[in-house]
């Protein structure tokens, strides 16, 4: 039982971690942008789906299509109010206007809804599918689930549409895309407005499990850069297997080393992963000179 | 002849691609050797496993008698394997004197080393525009600080990725001049170039790759009339070179 | 008012006390309960008519944000008790935030009375600190002593229990006490595991648990790691006793989080709004009642102590008709305080030793009953009887 | 077709053009001369809006595109193949391809036009689920052009296209530019280092020296003007 | 001779500054003031080391509080368990941050750019979870206390803030020394060829792992002096407080701020920084929690947008106008 219950346990919280990673890949893979605000995206977008639910109701599920226009909407405004004045300045230029986004962030929504948790009171956060032994919490699969959907939608809208190839020319070099009649601007607005709204989608599927609060961001943030880095840099679908790859490294970690070493689990694998294969699992390579 | 470089039977893929294909070639001491081929004939992965930025998949790299196979690109570096880039890589926001001047500080004391810096700008005559950033000059004086920058090592060999290419014919006779100054100092001479004219007028010899394969050598007018070179390389608009 | 001088250069019109605590950060949510407590409590007093011993003059809260960092916390305290007429400290509810203020209000010779639980707070030779709540360790004695009644009252027959607790100042004292307290009681300690505060994932905690076949647990979390330990164990369909160590198992947002669920869910608490000294005391009754009117949420256990604080410091200056922050100290360390909203601490009677922590009281107990909770262990403190299913 | 007139522009602080006029007439094929430096990549990179132009006026068909943002220029008809080549080494070369025609007015015949440049560059075929990445100079040359045609342009716009290209691809290369301007008569703009091979190929040419336009004239009068013949030709 | 002229004059300022600096605590109006400075000095010291590596080499480290906190542990705990007195333990700092930083960067150099970034942050939180872990040994959560045992030297504790004022500034002159030495050295000029093109130096002989090891260790070094001077200044250390990733960001952000790879950029960066969240926090910290920092980030994100090269080149316009001017004088 154990052995199940811990290989599922890994596999749900790895789904969560996909979720908030492939958002941050994709800001990343196109924009060159290590967000370390990706977290703050989530909490937003648990906030949009708290306050929805609360004038709304229903289940929050129901609540994805209003969702994903709010954050697309707050996407493209902080990327044209914030980011696009520091495209081309510099990774430290990013990396200074993400912290500043995240603590901005945290702390404006902390001066309006203060600092209370807040919940949605939906009976499924405590269903679950009992397989034997083994028991899979429902929101948890639903979630997972919801994961596979949507890293597989992305990875096929960036391999197969034209906008989704046109942000790929634009990651690449913006001034070669433009001379294709590419807009980079728009390739940048609409990928940052995405990894805005898988932050979003992520926030609905984890409204069930977690507190609504302004730090619930942090929760994730760090794990979410090595599920990121574990995937490829940039790669969708690698994002995916790096968060499944992850959750399972904890679940084994606190099952069968200790608890409290799940994050060191973590990082050592991390940090293996790094020393032996930089590009990440499932990355690629191009020629160097 | 004394071989500083013994390339034996060297092998290379990248996924599907054989990029160089059981290559064996030497290159005397003291010549300028040209390494000619089509485009994707391998030319560039040979310099880089010289070089060793790649490792070979098989084959010996002999260097002065010494396999150098094991070796990192910074070691090769230092005893005396220079190479430039086929697109030029300054360290744009450092001067071109505090470029040259980096590389002497490798095998110098500082004072000593601006010395050498300013020796080397001299030879290369880029002592007039020695306090402008590196990222700031014209395409052509970058491909002459790159040159400047590798004698700063003590190079018993240079190896030199199109360093022609993108030069009008005026200024691709300054840098003949050049090229040949540097030979005359001792230095021996890897040329890679499309540019027929100048493989002329500055190689003994040349090696002529394709496909990944050596298709020819020997001495650089000769090799050029061969049937299998003008029909792999040269094509029709060179048979009267 | 006794020793009226009336040399006196000028006549104080106010008071001023420090309020200091987590405002953002981290612990942002328990400082804010604390601020509302502070607030009203200082309302309530000078509504009342302010200090009498120094002809009604008003107390000034002078509210600082300590941030969650140690750092600005402790530069915080510099900066405000540079203000030579702060006259005592209220706050801060964390540890880690106390301990290092404790040397600068020791050096500016200023009283803080704080309601950080952590053991090290009162051992640690300071004269200028007094902790009215009680001690980490406590907790877990309270809790298993609970657990030992409840056994012979209901014939429970619980053997096997289990500690898991975040790890933080907080959650290791507190799990120390119950271990030690377990094991003499000859209760077996199948699971006694740290976890890392703010996890994300309950599943193998509980796993673990589960198979250890407890059937008790104490677990010591805050909020978010307390919803994920109870919801996950609710979805692996496994329902032991549930005894919380305090925090996250008291939090208003819990009782929002479980909906009807939450009744019957016990922990103990440092403080309760009704525990019997309080409840019996219809002057004392209305504070809680008043929190809530203005607030919306019951007083919780930050918020009911941080609230006789500025009690305590008023009636230190009736006493003494001094502003001066020395004296203030010294008639902390001398007085009793009791009956009165000095004196909300169980078991209704506040006196310091000589540590300064507050020699009187114990934990309650609570059990939620119609979304809140309400005081039922000891007997002499308990407002409401246990419920059993 | 295209006007020049009085263009400055440059870099930040860096003044490079001062004063240039050229002008491109339907079907025509113009090279652009000068030495290193110049300013010819500069004054291509104004024309397809890449850097701002400072003064001056740039129009197309008397229309205005002074001010377009460079995005736009590629939907008017004018292809760049900017020095160095510009392919996207990270996407496949079909990808590079379609994405030639990712303009409005190319979408619709994307697969024919491909068809048609893959039987123009039989190698690119060969490897066109591969990474772009993974081709030697010369091929990503080629690539480049091909996938400049995708957009059917009326006006390509090249910078030097044989630069590091075997000889008998520089062959093939002028060969494909006369065949594209011959057979979907499209005009070329073309900045060429080996003036032999540019005049050839084209009916005019500019001389630019240290941002200016300094002669201009019919291929074969520059030919056998001397002071080219001893500045560009070492004779 | 203007040359000459000019530099006496610009030589005045900065001994001017040096004597205002050194003076400052005399008529510093509170024991607050000065323990600003303190932090300011502070601040800048480990902005200062994080240059090293994160401005000269371009290598953004985010486990610079980690070095920090192995300092502030190593010393405190030799003080607390064996009485060693930090002065001593500053070596044993050093040491431990040395040997710490060459595991790091062992695997972490392997790697480009924001692989090694984030390489470090995973290496921050090993330490950092490991540190709460091994409870019995460095107290875990709940951190180590330092009492307050009387004014001394040998243990770095007094009474007022003077005597740490004046230490954090020997401190931060120290570092800054080692900046400049560092600037003008080999290494200096290997780690910048490095930054701008690290293919091209390693075909000319720069042995860029080598190299970026050394400058990594060398900044994580200078930084580890500073953790101790920290520690018993503060009394307090915990892991969170002291070895979490927002430390170490703060110093990257000071740093930045200021304007990264100069020499000044760092200290700049801290006496904008470190006051303007006191400031924020005095102002605006007694109302509803939260504004004060919501406007600290607002204003990271601000000089951002309008600075992204750091506010020290407000300082290079300065300059350039003043000659700008004078030349249209003549
Ligand atoms: N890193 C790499 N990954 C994949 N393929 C590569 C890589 N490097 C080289 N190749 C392939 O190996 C072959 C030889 O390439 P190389 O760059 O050596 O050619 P070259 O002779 O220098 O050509 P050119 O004259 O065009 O520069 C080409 O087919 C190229 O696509
Ligand atoms: N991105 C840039 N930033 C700053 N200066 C530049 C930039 N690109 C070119 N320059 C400068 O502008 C001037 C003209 O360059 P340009 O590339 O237009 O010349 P060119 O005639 O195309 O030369 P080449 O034959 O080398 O390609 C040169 O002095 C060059 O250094
Ligand atoms: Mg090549
Ligand atoms: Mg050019």
């Amino acid at each position: 039982m154990l052995l199940g219950q811990t290989i599922i346990n890994g596999l749900m919280i790895g789904g969560v971690y996909a979720l908030i990673a492939v958002g941050l890949t994709i800001i990343f893979g196109v924009m060159k942008i290590v967000n370390f605000a990706q977290g703050e995206f989530l909490m937003v977008g648990m906030y949009v789906t708290w306050l929805l639910y609360k004038a709304i109701g229903g289940s929050p599920y129901l609540l994805i299509p209003p969702v994903i226009v709010i954050m697309f909407i707050f996407g493209l405004l902080l990327y044209k109010i914030v980011v696009k004045p520091v495209v081309g300045k510099g990774d430290t230029a990013y990396i200074l206007l993400t912290v500043g986004l995240s603590i901005f962030l945290q702390n404006v929504v902390q001066l309006i809804w203060g600092a209370n948790y807040f919940s949605i009171e939906t009976t499924i956060k405590t269903e679950a599918i009992q397989m034997g032994d083994v028991s899979i919490q429902l929101p948890r699969l639903i979630a997972f689930i919801g994961a596979i959907i949507l890293v597989g939608g992305l990875h096929l809208f960036l391999k197969k549409t034209d906008i989704g190839k046109a942000m790929r020319a634009t990651a690449e070099n913006s001034q070669v895309a433009s001379l294709l009649g590419i807009n980079p601007s728009r390739s940048f607005a609409i990928a940052f407005a995405i990894g805005v709204v898988m932050a979003g989608m992520a926030g609905v599927l984890l409204t069930p499990m977690f507190y609504v609060y302004p730090r619930v961001g942090q929760l994730f943030g760090l794990t979410a850069f090595v599920v990121v880095v574990l995937g490829g840099l940039g790669n969708i679908t690698g994002a995916l297997f790096g968060g499944l790859i992850i959750g399972l490294v904890e679940a084994f970690t606190a099952s069968y080393v200790a608890l409290d070493l799940a994050p060191v689990g973590t990082f050592v694998v991390f940090l293996l992963v790094l020393l032996l294969k930089p590009e990440g699992i499932f990355g690629g390579g191009v020629r160097k000179t | 002849m004394e071989k500083i470089l013994d390339i034996k039977n060297l092998d290379k893929s990248f996924g599907g691609i054989h990029a160089v294909n059981n290559v064996s070639f030497a290159v005397n001491k003291g010549e300028i050797l040209g390494l000619i081929g089509p485009n994707g004939s391998g030319k560039s992965t040979c310099v880089n496993l010289i070089s060793g930025v790649y490792k070979p998949d098989s084959g010996e790299i002999l260097y002065n008698e010494k396999d150098i196979v094991g070796m990192t690109v910074p070691d090769r570096a230092n005893i005396g394997i220079g190479r430039t880039f086929q697109s030029p890589k300054p360290f744009s926001n450092l001067t071109v004197f505090e470029s040259v001047l980096t590389i002497a500080l490798l095998h110098n004391s500082m004072a000593k080393a601006k010395v050498k810096a300013n020796e080397i700008l001299e030879l290369t005559e880029l002592n007039n525009v020695a306090e402008i950033k590196s990222g700031k000059l014209p395409i052509e004086k970058r491909k002459w600080l790159d040159l400047a920058r590798i004698l700063a090592i003590n190079p018993q060999v240079i190896m030199m990725d199109e360093v022609m290419a993108g030069l009008n014919p005026s200024e691709m006779e300054e840098s003949i001049k050049l090229v040949k100054k540097v030979n005359k100092q001792g230095i021996t001479v890897v040329f890679i170039e499309h540019v027929m004219t100048a493989v002329i007028k500055l190689c003994n010899r040349v090696i002529v790759l394709n496909e990944g394969t050596v298709l020819s050598q020997g001495n650089a007018k000769e090799v050029m009339k061969e049937e299998a070179v003008i029909k792999a390389y040269l094509g029709g608009g060179y048979k009267d070179a | 008012g006794s020793e009226q001088t009336g040399e006196e250069a000028e006549e104080v019109t106010v008071v001023k006390i420090a309020f200091m605590n987590p405002l953002s950060g981290n612990n942002a949510d328990a400082g804010q309960q604390d601020l509302n407590a502070a607030e009203l409590a200082v309302k309530h007093i000078n509504e009342s008519g302010g200090i009498a011993a120094l002809n009604g003059a008003l107390i000034e809260l002078v509210v600082t944000d300590t941030t969650s960092d140690p750092t600005q916390a402790q530069s915080v305290a510099q900066r405000v008790l540079s203000d030579e007429d702060i006259v005592g400290i209220v706050g801060t509810g964390i540890s880690g935030l106390t301990l290092p203020i404790l040397p600068i209000a020791e050096k500016n010779e200023v009283a803080m009375i704080t309601n950080s639980i952590s053991n090290d707070i009162t051992s640690q030779g300071y004269r200028y600190v007094f902790e009215p709540v009680p001690k980490g360790n406590m907790f877990g004695e309270t809790q298993v002593d609970f657990l030992k009644a409840l056994n012979e009252e209901f014939n429970l027959g619980i053997k096997k229990v289990a500690i898991v607790y975040e790890n933080s100042a907080y959650g290791v004292s507190t799990a120390e006490g119950t271990k030690a307290r377990a094991e003499s009681a000859g209760l077996e300690v199948v699971v006694n595991q740290s976890y890392p505060q703010g996890f994300t994932d309950a599943s193998s905690l509980v796993t673990t648990v589960k198979q250890s076949g407890a059937q008790a647990i104490f677990p010591v979390a805050y909020t978010t790691d307390a919803k994920l330990i109870i919801n996950t164990m609710k979805s692996m369909d496994y329902n032991p006793l549930i005894i919380g160590g305090g925090a996250g198992f008291l939090w208003p947002a819990m009782g929002e989080e479980l909906g009807d669920n939450i009744n019957g869910l016990l922990s103990v608490a440092s403080w309760n709004w009704d525990s019997k000294n309080i409840s019996s005391n219809p002057e004392l009754a209305k504070i809680p009642e008043d929190y809530e009117a203005e607030f919306g949420e019951f007083m919780t256990e930050h918020a009911g102590p941080t609230y006789s604080f500025v009690w305590m410091f008023k009636e230190a200056i009736e006493k003494t008709g001094s502003t001066d922050s020395v004296v203030i100290r010294d008639a902390l360390a001398e007085m009793t305080f009791e009956n009165t909203p000095a004196a909300l601490m169980q078991p209704g009677i506040t006196q310091f030793g000589d540590d300064g922590w507050n020699v009187k009281t114990h934990p309650v107990m609570i059990q939620w009953q119609d979304g809140k909770p309400r005081t039922i262990y000891p007997v002499s403190d308990a407002s409401s009887d246990i419920i059993v299913d | 077709m295209l006007n020049v007139s009085n263009v400055h522009a440059g870099y930040g602080d860096l003044k490079v053009l001062f004063d240039v006029s050229i002008d491109l007439q339907d079907g025509e094929v113009v090279s652009l001369v000068g030495s290193n430096g110049a300013g010819k990549t500069t004054l291509l990179r104004a024309i397809s809006g890449l850097i701002p132009v400072t003064s001056g006026e740039i129009t197309w068909y008397d229309k205005s595109m002074t001010k377009m943002p460079a995005y736009k220029i590629p939907e008017l008809g004018i292809a760049h193949i900017p020095q160095g080549r510009g392919i996207l080494s990270t996407l496949s070369i079909r990808d590079n391809l379609l994405l030639g025609g990712y303009i409005k007015s190319a979408r619709a015949m994307r697969e024919e036009r491909m068809e048609y440049v893959l039987g123009l560059f039989p190698i690119l075929r060969k490897r066109i689920n591969l990474l772009a990445g993974t081709l030697s100079g010369g091929q990503q040359q080629m690539l480049a052009i091909a996938r400049a045609l995708m957009m059917n342009p009326k006006l390509l716009i090249l910078d030097e296209p044989s630069l590091g290209l075997a000889p008998i691809i520089v062959d093939e290369v002028f060969n494909i530019i006369k065949r594209v301007s011959k057979e979907e008569g499209v005009s070329i703009l073309l900045i060429e280092q080996n003036l032999l091979q540019a005049l050839s190929a084209s009916d005019r040419g500019y001389v630019l020296e240290t941002g200016q336009i300094v002669m201009s004239g019919s291929s074969d009068e520059l030919f056998a003007n001397k002071d080219i013949k001893k500045a560009y030709l070492g004779i | 001779m203007t040359d000459f002229k000019e530099l006496i004059k610009k030589q005045k300022y900065s001994v001017f500054i040096v004597i205002l600096f050194l003076l400052f605590p005399l008529i510093s109006p509170s024991d607050y003031i000065t323990h600003v400075m303190v932090l300011i000095f502070l601040f800048a010291a480990m902005a200062t080391a994080w240059n090293v590596i994160g401005g000269y080499g371009a290598q953004v480290s985010w486990c610079h509080a980690t070095f920090f906190a192995i300092g502030a542990y190593t010393s405190f705990l030799l003080f607390l368990r064996f009485n060693i007195s930090p002065i001593i333990s500053i070596f044993a700092a050093m040491i431990m941050s040395f040997i710490l930083a060459m595991i790091v960067g062992y695997p972490s150099f392997r790697l480009r750019g924001v692989y090694f970034s984030l390489a470090t942050i995973a290496f921050a939180e090993i330490v950092k979870t490991l540190l709460l872990y091994f409870t019995d040994f460095t107290g875990g959560a709940n951190g180590l206390m330092l009492p307050y045992k009387g004014a001394s030297l040998m243990s770095l504790q007094f009474k007022t803030e003077i005597p740490y004022y004046y230490i954090s500034f020997v401190v931060l002159a120290l570092l800054i020394f080692v900046t400049w030495k560092f600037e003008k050295s080999k290494l200096g000029y290997f780690l910048k060829a490095i930054k701008e093109d690290e293919d091209a130096a390693e075909s000319l002989g720069i042995k860029a792992y080598k190299v970026k090891l050394t400058a990594f260790a060398l900044s994580a070094v200078m930084i580890s002096i500073v953790g101790p001077i920290y520690a018993f200044n503060i009394s307090y250390i915990d892991p969170i407080g002291i070895g979490h990733l927002d430390l170490s960001i703060k110093i990257g952000t000071i740093a930045i701020i200021g304007g990264v790879a100069t020499l000044w950029g760092p200290l700049l960066g801290a006496i904008i920084i470190i006051p303007l969240s006191e400031i924020t926090n005095a102002l605006l910290g007694s109302t509803r929690g939260g504004a004060s920092t919501a406007i600290y980030g607002l204003i990271l994100i601000l000089v951002i947008i309008f600075k992204p090269e750091g506010l020290i080149s407000l300082f290079d316009k300065f300059k350039g106008r003043k000659k700008d001017k004078k030349l249209k004088v003549r």
